[in-house]
């Protein structure tokens, strides 16, 4: 075995079961987790400091001007997205290449039409009454969370395409790890797709 | 992955966007000297000011341009850039780069046996992230206005409301942030995944531990302050009020484009959430740096090695829940103030007890005097006072008279200037052999050992009289205040330290440049160690190891009774040791 | 190797003593930068001096800490020195493999911690919780308003109502009314507005400090009273001056270009000439232009 | 040194008392010139003494200074106002006019800007001078122009900072380490303005023929305005009125 060859790129290291990229995927999240937990602590932080009532206390209700239909149906729309992504990886894991890929196109398309919801019927419809960041910090850190979340949504796109499109020559090269990229990005997937499940409820209904 | 991996990569792939560990590790470390160089450059800058204040600066004072320096006098709003700046450069682009993005890239894959980190392209973008984080923060000086001026630690509103240098301070920033935390994932999966057979996480170097427990810090603290800083850009772009509370009213003007609800304490809570932590990604890798000098020149395995790796895990954990401790001045009660003063007593257990461990491993060894070990010997006494100090600083009741003075600068500098840069040398002379198969200087460098030590303390050792005497930092001109002005003397001293300190440099930067060329050729193992980057040859080829290594004990078999040799490397059979002469 | 590093030892030393001389000297002759009123007190390389009742406690804990970590420092340079002549390398001495079993460390860190959880438990707690959550009686003490803006302290005093009057952000105006009081509250009217800390001895006084703009640091270093200004938020200070004179009041957090330049004067005096200043600093004298100079 | 020094009172002196801005561009024949006229009670508006004991070294250029909001000159009959900054505002179409290549200068004395109120035409350069012992931070609080934000440290008598304005409506400049000092700028596309003196009058020179909207603007009172109409080089006379309600 030449030195220069890195181990446990594909296969499961024998103690901690997990390939290189998985574990990478993992502690990456982990620090996600952190991202998205300064933020949750932001908001908790200022919703408790905020004043019962006066221009700067917290909005509810009618004042926030979030539908929480539009919120329920993008919430539902990640969820299957999340379905379909396993089930990608699923049909990548039993040798199945077209169908992997279809599902994985029904994942990107699931997440342009979160994203387009979320643009066209929340922001754009927000921006024309006037409502925007600076409005009050209710709106900041609702532009701000789910601004940042859209961001993960587009970053996960770009990668699922990629491996829809030029990465799946990898496929022909190397089944096993090209089903294991998929799998680290299902991995990223569900964990936007969980920020979500945050953010929807403290942002819609709370 | 076949023959066709040996081919000769074009110069630009080889020196420039390597994924080779040991070339990103040295880009790392060219890269970080640098920004070293630089903070201590504005540092010198600064020191004039406060040691001669509102006077033109000689020979240089006209090259700074009106707007920072007209006629040769340092403006007060460049003063609070220089520091703003030192401080970000020296702690962002310098120390955290040198320790982790250095050391840590070139030596840990090799003291693991790894041909390369566990991913190379993770790895050579995280460099160059870190390489466009730190071009932004130098361009920041040519904006309008200047660079960030409002302290390293940017506490809002005033970071809110100042001039661009922010914006670009931040971008910056996040660039930096973003690049530790690909690192960081990329250390941690190679620690744990990539050891070579047999070598178990209790025989790990105890640098690598070092480097684990940092990685993790810098995985968990730095995205809290990625969201302080999305958050601030918000502020300060989007006009948002996360930072703002409502009716500011700034020279006179009331502030009614923003919306306020926000709080000033919130940043201050995010930002110490990462820069307690950092803290200690500041010293752990030194204290692995000193560590494996320390083995290795006293000829004796560390005492208590389990104890130090317990501790720093111990250290690891604690540094998440001391936060507060910056903050006792914000108008915290007893109680909230009572918690984290008592977290940051239990925090001083661990540091103690390593060092105990580092200076009690001296006890009946055979201390060999060499460059980086007389580096190593002085960071402990000097670490000893940049903790020892932290104690008063601790004690809320005591903070309030010492909160925000020259004591604060004279206890954090001698952690990390006396403390890890002395580490930083030490790892220089160390390793230098390894990297370039040669050997640096020792004469010229015990020049600069001597020197460095003495100025060091010329400068740092006075701030602790300044800030008994409730000198405030940050300030401009301190002979404006009674209290100030009776101790104007110690900044002089202070300065003309400095000024030496920077002197004291010119035998290392010599050798440094000199010895790549001129230096004594040495074998792989010129220092007699054990550990496994000493197997590899000096300068290690791509792939690191000839044949991948396998290991049969622990890091610091030194003097092992009946052994031929007073060392016995990681990587020898334990017959081989006995009986090779 | 040897030669080297004596010669090296010898020119740093010599060099050390030739820098540290003159930097003194020099440092003694700069001339005081600023010429006004005098400021009592002796301030020297030491604490400064110390005008208030609870500031002792917190001088004596500086102290004992001070104490207890010169002795820990001196123990452990002493075992440090005596290592690294003992164990130098040398002909004929060899390290040891084995590592000592002395039980000296651990006893002395569980020391160093008992001792740690003291000072807090022991002395630091009582002065926090007495300094910064037990306040005197409303009754007893002076009150003052601190408003913080860069780079200027403004003080309110209530005035012979004893009740601030109210105060709005959209009134301030850095010439006219830099408090912003509202001129159509009755308890405004009497209230007296200064840039200069007067306080009577001997008697508790209550700050509460806000701020306009930035954050800034309330700093009586004489008192040994520190508290951040925070916008948006209300925090009360106490202290009791105990000695008459003229004192300092400082800026200890970064406020912008000119913090440095954020200081005001305190006066501590005595009951009966606080009362005549309080009623003198109000009144306006009138500018004759005839009388430029 | 002592020759800047000097060269500095003279500055301050003439700025003080002799303050008119220059318009010599122009190449009209016709003059507006006018008095600022007060009517209401003055000692409602006395000049008061500034305490200036937050920096002795303010004292060192200057014993004592004034508020300079309000200056009523009330030897006259009927009162004047001064520091008033009279302006074409309509009538001039779209005639761009060059700029004056003249320095304007301000300067801090005593703690104080001379001149309190500044007029000045786009483009044309504004020389700040320190001539106090101390450090003053100039703090531009404009809509228009850029927020200028800068410290000025210990007699600068002879470089000062140079700085070119846009276009723009009086706004308020100040310092803030002394936080009695401000002082108004007002700077205009054309060269047709004037700043009225301690005997309340403004010349307004050089235009053409035509009928103009002229502007006074004060600090304290605001605007009002007055048609002209000029022609064949005489002079016009036009007064404004102030009457603030009591």
């Amino acid at each position: 075995m030449s030195a220069e060859v890195l181990p446990y790129t594909i296969k499961p290291h024998p103690v901690t079961g997990l390939y290189n990229g998985k574990f990478g995927v993992w502690l990456f999240l982990a620090s996600e987790v952190m991202l998205f937990g300064a933020l949750f602590s932001t908001y908790i932080f200022l919703r408790i400091g905020a004043p019962e009532t006066g221009p700067a206390a917290w909005p509810s209700g009618e004042e926030t001007h979030l539908s929480w239909k539009i919120g329920g149906l993008n919430t539902l729309i990640l969820i299957l997205s999340s379905v379909t992504m396993v089930l990608a990886w699923v049909q990548f894991k039993m040798d199945n290449f077209g169908k992997g890929r279809l599902y994985l196109a029904i994942t990107a398309i699931l997440a342009i039409a979160f994203v387009a919801i979320k643009f066209k019927f929340e922001y754009a419809h927000k921006f024309h009454m006037d409502i925007v960041p600076s409005t009050s910090v209710f709106f900041a850190i609702y532009y701000t969370m789910t601004g940042l979340h859209a961001l993960h949504i587009i970053g996960g796109v770009v990668v699922i395409c990629y491996f829809i499109g030029p990465g799946a020559k990898l496929w022909d090269q190397n089944r096993e790890y090209y089903t294991n990229r998929i799998e680290c990005t299902g991995l990223y997937w569900h964990f936007v797709d969980l920020v979500w499940i945050f953010l929807f409820p403290i942002l819609y209904l709370l | 992955m076949s023959g066709d991996h040996h081919h000769e990569p074009s110069f630009i792939r080889k020196y420039v966007f390597s994924v080779d560990h040991k070339v990103i590790g040295v880009q790392y470390g060219i890269t970080a000297l640098s920004f070293l160089f630089l903070g201590f450059c504005l540092m010198m800058l600064m020191r004039w000011q406060l040691a001669y204040p509102g006077e033109k600066m000689p020979y240089i004072g006209n090259i700074f341009g009106e707007a920072a320096m007209p006629g040769g006098v340092m403006l007060p709003e460049f003063y609070n850039s220089l520091g703003a700046m030192h401080g970000t450069i020296m702690i962002f682009l310098g120390v955290v780069p040198l320790l982790v993005g250095a050391f840590g890239n070139y030596v840990m894959p090799l003291q693991i046996g790894a041909p390369d980190m566990a991913f190379p392209k993770l790895n050579m973008m995280s460099y160059w992230v870190y390489f466009v984080g730190g071009v932004v923060m130098i361009t920041s000086f040519f904006v309008p206005g200047g660079a960030a001026n409002s302290g390293w630690t940017s506490y809002p509103p005033l970071s809110d409301i100042a001039t661009a240098g922010q914006t670009w301070w931040l971008f910056g920033m996040v660039c930096l942030i973003t690049s530790s935390l690909l690192g960081s994932v990329n250390f941690i999966v190679t620690i744990i995944q990539l050891r070579v057979e047999g070598l178990t996480m209790f025989r790990l170097p105890f640098f690598v531990w070092a480097q684990l427990i940092t990685s993790f810090l810098l995985l968990l603290a730095f995205p809290p302050l990625e969201a302080a800083g999305v958050l601030q850009l918000m502020d300060r772009l989007a006009g948002t009020s996360f930072f703002l509370p409502e009716g500011l009213v700034v020279s006179g003007v009331l502030q009614t484009q923003i919306s306020g609800g926000g709080s000033p304490l919130l940043w201050q809570h995010l930002f110490w959430f990462l820069a307690h932590p950092e803290v200690y990604v500041l010293i752990l890798p030194a204290l692995g740096i000193v560590a494996e000098v320390i083995a290795n020149n006293t000829r004796k395995p560390l005492w208590g090695y389990r104890a130090m790796i317990y501790s720093t895990i111990f250290l690891g954990f604690m540094s998440f829940i001391v936060w507060a401790h910056h903050m006792f001045m914000t108008g915290m009660g007893t109680k909230i103030s009572a918690f984290f003063a008592t977290t940051t007593m239990i925090i001083s257990i661990p540091s103690v007890v390593i060092l105990t461990a580092l200076v009690i491993s001296l006890y009946q060894g055979a201390i060999r005097f060499t460059v980086p070990m007389l580096f190593a010997l002085a960071f402990l006494p000097m670490f000893a006072i940049g903790g020892l100090t932290g104690l008063p600083l601790g004690l809320p009741a005591a903070d309030i008279h010492l909160h925000d003075t020259y004591y604060v600068i004279g206890h954090f500098h001698y952690v990390v200037a006396p403390g890890t840069i002395f580490a930083i040398f030490a790892g220089i002379y160390f390793w230098y052999p390894k990297v370039t198969g040669r050997m640096l200087n020792s004469t010229l460098g015990y020049i600069h050992f001597f020197f460095s030590f003495i100025f060091i303390n010329i400068v740092f050792m006075p701030m602790f009289w300044q800030g008994m005497a409730g000198v405030s930092r940050r300030l401009y001109n301190q002979t404006v205040y009674a209290h100030g002005d009776a101790v104007q003397s110690l900044t002089v001293m202070s300065s003309w330290g400095a000024w030496m300190l920077g002197l004291a440099q010119i035998p290392f930067i010599i050798n440094f440049f000199i010895s790549r060329f001129a230096g004594k050729k040495v074998s792989n193992n010129p220092w007699h160690a054990t550990t496994l980057e000493w197997l590899a040859p000096s300068p290690p080829p791509h792939g690191n190891f000839e044949t991948v290594p396998v290991v049969y004990r622990g890091p610091y078999e030194y003097s092992v009774p009946g052994a031929s040799e007073d060392f016995n490397p990681q990587h020898v059979t334990t017959e081989a040791c006995s009986s090779v002469s | 190797m040897n030669r080297s590093r004596i010669i090296g030892i010898a020119a740093a030393l010599l060099v050390g003593v030739c820098l540290i001389a003159p930097s003194i000297v020099l440092g003694q002759t700069e001339a005081p930068a600023v010429s006004g009123n005098a400021i009592d007190g002796d301030y020297g390389y030491g604490l400064p001096p110390m005008v208030s009742k609870d500031g002792q406690r917190v001088d004596d804990l500086i102290i004992i800490v001070h104490w207890f970590m010169s002795a820990l420092f001196m123990g452990w340079a002493i075992f440090f020195v005596y290592c690294l002549m003992r164990f130098r390398a040398r002909a004929g001495h060899k390290a040891a493999y084995d590592p000592i079993k002395a039980k000296v460390s651990k006893y002395s860190e569980i020391g160093v911690a008992a001792f740690e959880a003291f000072l807090l438990i022991g002395l630091s707690m009582p002065i926090w919780a007495a300094t910064k959550s037990e306040p005197p009686p409303e009754t007893e003490a002076t009150h003052v308003r601190v408003v913080a803006e860069q780079f200027q302290w403004n003080f309110h005093y209530p005035g012979a109502d004893g009740k601030f009057g109210k105060t709005a952000a959209d009134l301030v105006d850095t010439v006219d009314n830099p408090l912003g009081l509202d001129p159509n509250d009755p308890a405004a009217e009497d209230d007296v507005y200064a840039t200069e800390l007067h306080l009577p001895v001997n008697k508790p006084v209550i700050c509460d400090l806000t701020s306009k703009d930035v954050i800034h640091s309330f700093s009586l270093t004489v008192m040994r009273v520190k508290q951040d200004v925070i916008p948006g938020m209300r925090i009360p200070v106490w202290f009791t001056p105990v000695k008459e004179g003229r004192y300092e009041v400082a800026c200890a957090q970064l406020c912008g270009n000119n913090h440095y330049s954020m200081r005001a004067e305190m006066v501590i005096e005595d009951d009966a000439s606080f009362a005549t200043w309080l009623e003198e600093v109000g009144i306006v004298e009138e500018f004759d232009e005839d009388e430029l100079d | 040194m002592k020759l800047s020094m000097f060269t500095l009172a003279a500055a301050v002196a003439i700025n003080t008392f002799v303050y008119t801005p220059t318009q010599c561009m122009a190449d009209g024949q016709n003059t507006i010139t006018g008095k600022i006229i007060f009517k209401g009670d003055p000692d409602a508006y006395k000049r008061t003494k500034i305490n200036t004991s937050k920096d002795p070294n303010c004292k060192k250029s200057k014993k004592t200074i004034g508020s300079e909001q309000v200056i009523i000159n009330k030897k006259s009959d009927p009162m004047t106002l001064r520091n008033v900054v009279v302006s074409i505002k309509e009538g001039l179409g779209k005639k761009a006019f060059p700029v004056s290549k003249e320095q304007l200068t301000i300067t801090q004395f005593g703690c104080q800007y001379v001149p309190h109120v500044l007029a000045g035409q786009a483009g044309q350069e504004l020389r700040i001078l320190n001539g106090d012992d101390t450090n003053h931070n100039i703090h531009f609080l404009p809509e228009v122009n850029d927020q200028y934000n800068f410290t000025q440290p210990k007699k600068d008598t002879e470089v000062g900072k140079v700085i070119t304005l846009k276009a723009e409506d009086p706004f308020k400049v100040k310092c803030d380490v002394h936080p009695w000092m401000n002082c108004f700028m007002a700077i205009f596309e054309h060269p047709f303005f004037d700043v009225t003196d301690k005997e309340g009058t403004y010349t307004l020179a050089g235009m053409d023929d035509g009928k103009y909207t002229i502007e006074a603007w004060h600090e304290e009172f605001g605007k009002v305005t007055a048609e002209v109409e000029v022609s064949g080089g005489k002079a016009a006379n036009q007064d404004l009125t102030f009457e603030p309600k009591p």
